[in-house]
C-alpha cells in the first residue's frame, strides 16, 4: 500500500470514456461475469438511473438483475443486506448523497457491523454508490459531501475516484470486494472523459502520487483531484513545484504513501469539498501531523468547504475549493523565502 | 368524480358552489400558465431546474383553496403552483429552483412549509405543527402534500402514524401520478390503492378525481373540516397524472408511451373545468380573458421578477447557520470577505482566471 | 382461538394433529424453563441482560415449529426461545446477553440469523433473504419476527412493503405483547389492529391468540404454505403477553397493574395446552415428567456453559472488522498487544492500579 | 469564549446531585419556567425514561407537556420540527446513541438546516437528549459515540457535558437556544455525583480547564474527562505536570482557549473514546496542529477509542481510554529528558 505513480498509458491507443461511461461498464461487466451480481435503486432500471450509470443494463440483463425498488432508501439498503447475506452481490443505488440518509441505520448498525457481530460468519458483500459532491449547480440536498460519516464508522470501505479509469477499476474491486463498500461517485467528473489504463490499476487501499513535485504536497481524492492538479499547474508557472497525491481510498487510508509524499516535501495541504470542521480532511491533517511531524516546515493546511450548509447554486463556486484558495494556502506554509 | 372527463355533471354528487368553481378555474388557469412560464425560464436558464405540476393544477388548486388563513400547507418541490395559489408571490416562490437560496418567502406570512425535495420528510413536521397547534386549542388544519413514490418512504409512515396516535388534524393528499420520476406505481405498491394505506393507521382514507376540481374542493374540504373537528388525520389520494417529464432534465420517454400521454391530456382538469362552467353559464369568453389576463399577469411578474439578477449576498452563507456565528463562522466569514475584497482589488485577471 | 383458556377446544377449527401439539407443549416447557434459568443467570451476574419471553412461549415455538429445515428465520432480541426451538446451542444463543461476543451462532447453520436489536431494522433484511431464494427459484420462507412497538417504525413498513412489491415469501409475525417497555399499545397505534397494516401493503393480515399453540400452529402453517406457495408475503398479528418485566433493568411496576398481569398469568399458555393435551389423554405424567427431564438438561446445558468463564479473545476485536485488517487496523492491534504483554509481565501493579 | 477555571464552589454549603438528577432538574425547571417546552420520546412518561432522567415530569406537568411517542425515531425528530416550527420548545430524548440514527435525515437535512434554509425565519429551538458513549456494560448499539456525525454537519450545537453542575447548566442553555442542540449525555456518569455550582457556570462554546498543570495539555469531553483527570493525578505522583482542559461544548469549539491551554505547556494528548478515525478527536488534533504549530514540541496525541466497531461488553475495557494509555501517549511526547 505505497503511493505509486499511476501507470501510465500503454502503447495501443487507450479508450476515452466518461466517468458515468466507465462506471457503466463497469456495472455491465461485474453483472456478465457473475450471475450473483444485482443493481438495484431508484429509476436504475427503464431510466437507467438519473445520471445514466445504469442505462442499458436492464434491456441487457432483465429485470431480475437489474432494477427498480420502492422509493425507500432504508429499505433499500436492508433488502441488499437479506441478498448479500443469501449469496448474492448487491450493487445499490443512493440517487443523491443526501438521500442516503434515511438509510443511515441500515449502513451503520447493519452493513457496517454484520462481519464483526457474526465474527466473520456473514459477509457481506455489497457496494452502496452514491453521486457524491457538489459543482454542479444542484439544489440543496443533491450536492452533500457526505464521506465522514462513512469513513468514521469502522467496517465499511470508502472509495472516492477522481478519474474514469479508476472509477471502473475501484468500482470492479469493490464488487468483487468480500467486504461492503462505500463508493462516491464525483457527480461533477460524470462527464469528465479520461483514458481507460490498460495495465494493472493500484488497488482500493493505495494512494497514487498524480503529480510529482518537490515544494509541498497537496493531498486530495474524488472532486478535488482535478482541481488540485489545476492548482499545481498554476503554481508551476509562478515556479512553485506541487505534488498531488489522489487518495482514491479513505478507507483503507494509505497512511504510507502519504506520508513519504509528505516527507519527500516537507510541506502539506489537504483539500477536500466537504464542510471542513470535522469533516475527513482533519483526519488526514491529524495523521500527517502526528506521523510526519519532524519533516514538516509549516503546519499542515487544510482547504475545504465551509462549516455551512451546502449553499445554493449560485454561490457554490464560495463552498469549492478553488485553485486560489488552494494557492493562498499553499503561500501561507512559512517559506523561508517569504 | 363529480364531473366526467367532458365536463358533464355525474350522479355521484351535488357540486361545490359555482363561485367556488369559477375561482378553482381561474386559480388552475394561473397555475397552468405558472407552470409553462416557469419550463420556459429553465430553458431561457433563468431556473436551474423545474418539476412542473402540469395536469395536476386540479390538485394544487384545491389543496390552496380549501384552507383557512391560519391553516398550514406543507409543499414538496413540485408543489409550487399550490403554494402560488395560496398567496405566497411566484418569485419567492421559485428562489429554490432559480438557485439564489434555498427557500425564498416567509412561512409564517401565508403559513406555508418550504418546498421539500427530501420525500416524506414534511409529513411528520405537518403532524407536530398540527399537534403543537391542537395544544394550544386553535383550531389550525394543516394540509400535507406527497407523490405516490414518498408513500414508500418510512418517514410517510411515521407521519400518519403519529397524527393518527395524537389524533392531529392534518390532511394528508397525495397526488398519484403514477410516477415517481421513471418507476410506475406497480412498484410502489401492491395495495388497491394507496388511500387503503390509511387503514393501517386508522385514518380515514378516500380517493378522489385528481383531475376534477369539483371532486377533490368536496373531498378535500370535508376531510379538512372532519379534521379541524377533532376526528383526526385524514388521507385523500387523488388520481392525476403529470403531463410533463419529472423535470426538465428527465427524458419521460423512456419510460410513458406517448399513447398513455395522450390519454391523460385527454384527461386535462382544465378543460373539463371549463367545458362545465361554459354549459352552466359560469364563463363567458369575457370572463375568460379576465381570467387568462390575470394569469398573464402572473407570468409577467415571475418572468420580471426571475428575470431580474439579484446578487446574493455572499454574507447570508454566514448568516443563518446559527443565530450567532460560531467563531469558526466568524473566521470563514473573515476569509471570504478577504478574498472577495482582494477579487474585487484586483484589475489584473486573478490566479484562477490566469491559470484556465 | 382454537383452544380457550383453560384448554377447551373453541368452535373455531380443527386443531393440528396430536403429535404437533405434544412437540409444541415440550417446546414451550424448555422454553419456560430456559427463559427462568437465563433470568436466574441475570440475577447470578453471569449475563448482562436478559428480555425474557416468558408468557410468550407459544408464540417462540411455533414460529420454530412451522417452518422447514431450508427457512430462515429472524429474531429479535427477545426472541431467544425461538432461536433455541428451532435447534440453536442455548449457550451459543445468549452469547449476546452474556456479552462475550455480539452474537453467538453461525446464522448459515440452522438458518437464523443473529438476534437484532435495532427495532425492525432486520425486516427488511428478511425481505431480501426470501428474495434471492426466490430469484434462485429455491423454496425457501423467510419468517421474521417483530414486536407491537417495532411495527411503527419506517423499516417496519419499507419491509412489509419490499416483501409485498417483490412478492418475496416473508411471513411477518408481530408478536404483540401490548407493551413496547413502558409503552402500551394505544401510543403504538389507532388502527383496529396490527393485522390491519397489511392491508395498506395489499399483504393478507391476520390476528391470533398468541398464547394459543394449537391456533399459532393452524395459522403461522397456513402464513407459511401460502408465502412458499408464490402467494406473496403474510402478517400475522399474535396477541400475548410478556409475563415479566421488559429485562432484569426494567420495572414493570410503573406501568402496569398487578390485575392486568394476573389476568394474563390466568392465560398462561402452558398451562392451556397441557389442560388440554391431559384431557385428550395425549400427556400424562410419565411423558411430563419426560419433557421437564429434557427441559432441566436444556437448562443444566445453559447454566453450565454460561457460568464457562471463557476468556474472549482480544484479538478477535481486529479480526473481523474487514475481510483483511487495514493498517490502522494492524499498528492499533500492535499497541494492544503491546499493551496486553506489558500487563501480563507486571509483576508489580500496573500503574492505573496504583493510581487508584 | 476563552477558558476559564471552572467557578469554585461557593461559600454556601453546595447540592450534591447525580448527573442523571441534574438533568431531571434541568427539565422539571424547564418545563415549569416556560410553558412551550415539552418533553416527549419512548419510554420518557410514566416509566420516567430507561435512565430515569424524565423521573416525575408526566406527574408533575401532565400528559401535553412530557409524554410517550409511537416507537419511531425519525418520527420524533420530524415531529419534533413541527412542534418547534410552531411555537414549542421540544426535547427529545433518543432513548440510546444508536437508535438516533433512523433520525438522521431529520437530523441532518431538517433540524441542521432549517434556519438557514429559510434565511433565520424558521428557528428551530429544539434540544435532542442522547444517553451516549459506553462504560457501562451495554450490549451493542447501547455505547456508540456518535458526536462526529452531528459536530461536522453544519447547523447543529453539539454539546457534551462532564459534571453534574455543567448537566444542569447546558441543558438549561440548550433549552433556551434558538437553535437545535444536540445534548450528548454520557451514560457512565450519569449515576456520578457531583456538587452543583451556585455561580454562574461558562456557557455552551467555552471549554474549561479543570486541572492546572504546566508539562502536557489533555484535551478531554464528557465521558473522558473524569479519565484526563485520573490521569493527571497518577502523573502528578511520578512528578509530571499534566493540565486538563474540558471542551464541554464541541460546537461551538473554542479555539482560544484551548489554543490557550497547550501554548502555555507546549503538548498535547487528545483524549476521546469515540473511534479515532475521523472522529472528532481528529479535528482537534488538526487544529491544534494548525493554530499552536510553533508552541508545540511534539505532534499532538489522540488517545481514542480503537477503529471497530464498539465490543462486546467483556472486552469494552479495551476500546476506552485509560489511564495507563493516556499515560504511554504522554510519554511519547518527545521530553528531552527522555
Ligand atoms: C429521500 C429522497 N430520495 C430520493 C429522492 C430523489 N427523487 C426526487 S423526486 C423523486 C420521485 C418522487 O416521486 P413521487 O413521490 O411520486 O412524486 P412526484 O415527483 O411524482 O410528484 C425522487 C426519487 C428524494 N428527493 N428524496
Ligand atoms: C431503533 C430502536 N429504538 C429504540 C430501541 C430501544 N428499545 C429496545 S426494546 C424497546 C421496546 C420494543 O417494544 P416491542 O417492539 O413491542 O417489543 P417487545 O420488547 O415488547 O418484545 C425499545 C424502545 C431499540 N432497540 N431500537
Ligand atoms: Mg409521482
Ligand atoms: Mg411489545
Amino acid at each position: 500500500m505505497t503511493a505509486t505513480t499511476a501507470p501510465t498509458a500503454a502503447t495501443v491507443a487507450p479508450e476515452t470514456l466518461s466517468t458515468a461511461q466507465a462506471i457503466n461498464r463497469a456495472l455491465r461487466d461485474a453483472l456478465a461475469e457473475d450471475p450473483t451480481v444485482l443493481v438495484l435503486g431508484e429509476d436504475v432500471g427503464a431510466l437507467g438511473g438519473v445520471f445514466r450509470v445504469t442505462d442499458g443494463l436492464t434491456a441487457e440483463f432483465g429485470e431480475d438483475r437489474c432494477f427498480d425498488t420502492p422509493l425507500a432508501e432504508a429499505g433499500i439498503a436492508g433488502f441488499a443486506v437479506g441478498l448479500a447475506m443469501n449469496g448474492m452481490r448487491p450493487v445499490i443505488e443512493m440517487q443523491f448523497d443526501a438521500f442516503a440518509y434515511p438509510a443511515f441505520e441500515q449502513i451503520v448498525s447493519h452493513i457496517a457491523k454484520m462481519r464483526n457481530r457474526t465474527r466473520g460468519r456473514v459477509e457481506l458483500p455489497l457496494v452502496i454508490r452514491v453521486p457524491y459532491a457538489g459543482g454542479i449547480g444542484g439544489v440543496e440536498h443533491h450536492c452533500d459531501s457526505s464521506e465522514a460519516y462513512y469513513a468514521h464508522t469502522p467496517g465499511l470501505h470508502v472509495v472516492a475516484p477522481s478519474t474514469p479509469a479508476d472509477a471502473y477499476a475501484l468500482l470492479r474491486e469493490a464488487i468483487a470486494s468480500p467486504d461492503p463498500v462505500v463508493f462516491l461517485e464525483p457527480k461533477k467528473l460524470y462527464w469528465a472523459k479520461g483514458e481507460m489504463d490498460r495495465g494493472p490499476v493500484p488497488g482500493i487501499g493505495t494512494a497514487v502520487v498524480r503529480r510529482q513535485g518537490t515544494d509541498a504536497t497537496l493531498i486530495a481524492y474524488g472532486p478535488s483531484v482535478p482541481v488540485a492538479l489545476e492548482a499545481a499547474e498554476v503554481a508551476a508557472r509562478d515556479g512553485r513545484s506541487l505534488q498531488v497525491v489522489d487518495l482514491r481510498s479513505l478507507v483503507p487510508y494509505d497512511d504510507a504513501g502519504v506520508c513519504a509524499a509528505v516527507e519527500s516535501t516537507g510541506r502539506a495541504v489537504v483539500v477536500a469539498e466537504a464542510s471542513g470542521f470535522a469533516g475527513f480532511a482533519a483526519e488526514v491533517a491529524a495523521r500527517v501531523g502526528e506521523r510526519c511531524f519532524h519533516s514538516l516546515a509549516a503546519p499542515v493546511r487544510r482547504v475545504t468547504g465551509l462549516d455551512i450548509p451546502y449553499p445554493p447554486p449560485k454561490l457554490e463556486h464560495l463552498q469549492l475549493p478553488s485553485v486560489d484558495r488552494i494557492l493562498d494556502a499553499v503561500d501561507d506554509l512559512q517559506w523561508e523565502d517569504a | 368524480m363529480l364531473l366526467d372527463p367532458d365536463g358533464r355533471p355525474t350522479a355521484a354528487g351535488a357540486l361545490p358552489p359555482v363561485e367556488d368553481l369559477v375561482r378553482g378555474y381561474a386559480g388552475m388557469v394561473v397555475a397552468r400558465r405558472f407552470n409553462e412560464q416557469a419550463s420556459a425560464l429553465v430553458r431561457q436558464g433563468r431556473l436551474a431546474v423545474y418539476p412542473s405540476s402540469s395536469g395536476q393544477e386540479a390538485c394544487q388548486v384545491a389543496a390552496a383553496h380549501v384552507l383557512a388563513d391560519g391553516d398550514w400547507i406543507f409543499p414538496t418541490y413540485r408543489d409550487t403552483a399550490a403554494v402560488v395559489a395560496r398567496g405566497v408571490d411566484p418569485v419567492e416562490t421559485l428562489v429554490l429552483l432559480k438557485g439564489d437560496w434555498h427557500s425564498g418567502y416567509d412561512p409564517y406570512d401565508r403559513h406555508v412549509a418550504p418546498l421539500t425535495t427530501p420525500l416524506a420528510t414534511q409529513l411528520p413536521h405537518a403532524a407536530g405543527v398540527a399537534h403543537a397547534a391542537r395544544l394550544r386549542g386553535e383550531p389550525t388544519v394543516v394540509l400535507a402534500l406527497c407523490g405516490d413514490g414518498a408513500t414508500s418512504e418510512g418517514d410517510f409512515h411515521e407521519a400518519l402514524n403519529f397524527a393518527a396516535v395524537f389524533r392531529a388534524p392534518v390532511v394528508f393528499l397525495v397526488q398519484n401520478n403514477r410516477y415517481a420520476i421513471s418507476v410506475p406505481l406497480s412498484r410502489q405498491t401492491a395495495a388497491p390503492s394507496l388511500a387503503h394505506k390509511g387503514v393501517g393507521y386508522g385514518v380515514p382514507g378516500e380517493q378522489v378525481d385528481g383531475n376534477d376540481l369539483a371532486a377533490l374542493l368536496t373531498v378535500l374540504s370535508g376531510a379538512v373540516a372532519r379534521a379541524r373537528a377533532g376526528e383526526g388525520p385524514q388521507l385523500v389520494e387523488a388520481h392525476t397524472y403529470r403531463m410533463q417529464a419529472h423535470t426538465n432534465a428527465d427524458d419521460a420517454t423512456r419510460y410513458r408511451s406517448d399513447e398513455e400521454v395522450a390519454a391523460w391530456v385527454a384527461r386535462d382538469p382544465l378543460v373539463r373545468l371549463e367545458a362545465y362552467l361554459r354549459a352552466e353559464g359560469a364563463l363567458d369568453d369575457a370572463r375568460a380573458a379576465t381570467i387568462a389576463a390575470d394569469a398573464e399577469d402572473v407570468a409577467r411578474r415571475t418572468r420580471d421578477g426571475i428575470n431580474e439578477d439579484v446578487e446574493p449576498d455572499p454574507e447570508d452563507l454566514f448568516r443563518h447557520v446559527y443565530s450567532r456565528p460560531t467563531p469558526q463562522l466568524v473566521e470563514q466569514l473573515a476569509m471570504v470577505r478577504d478574498e472577495l475584497a482582494r477579487d474585487a482589488l484586483a484589475a489584473a485577471p486573478t490566479r484562477q482566471e490566469a491559470g484556465r
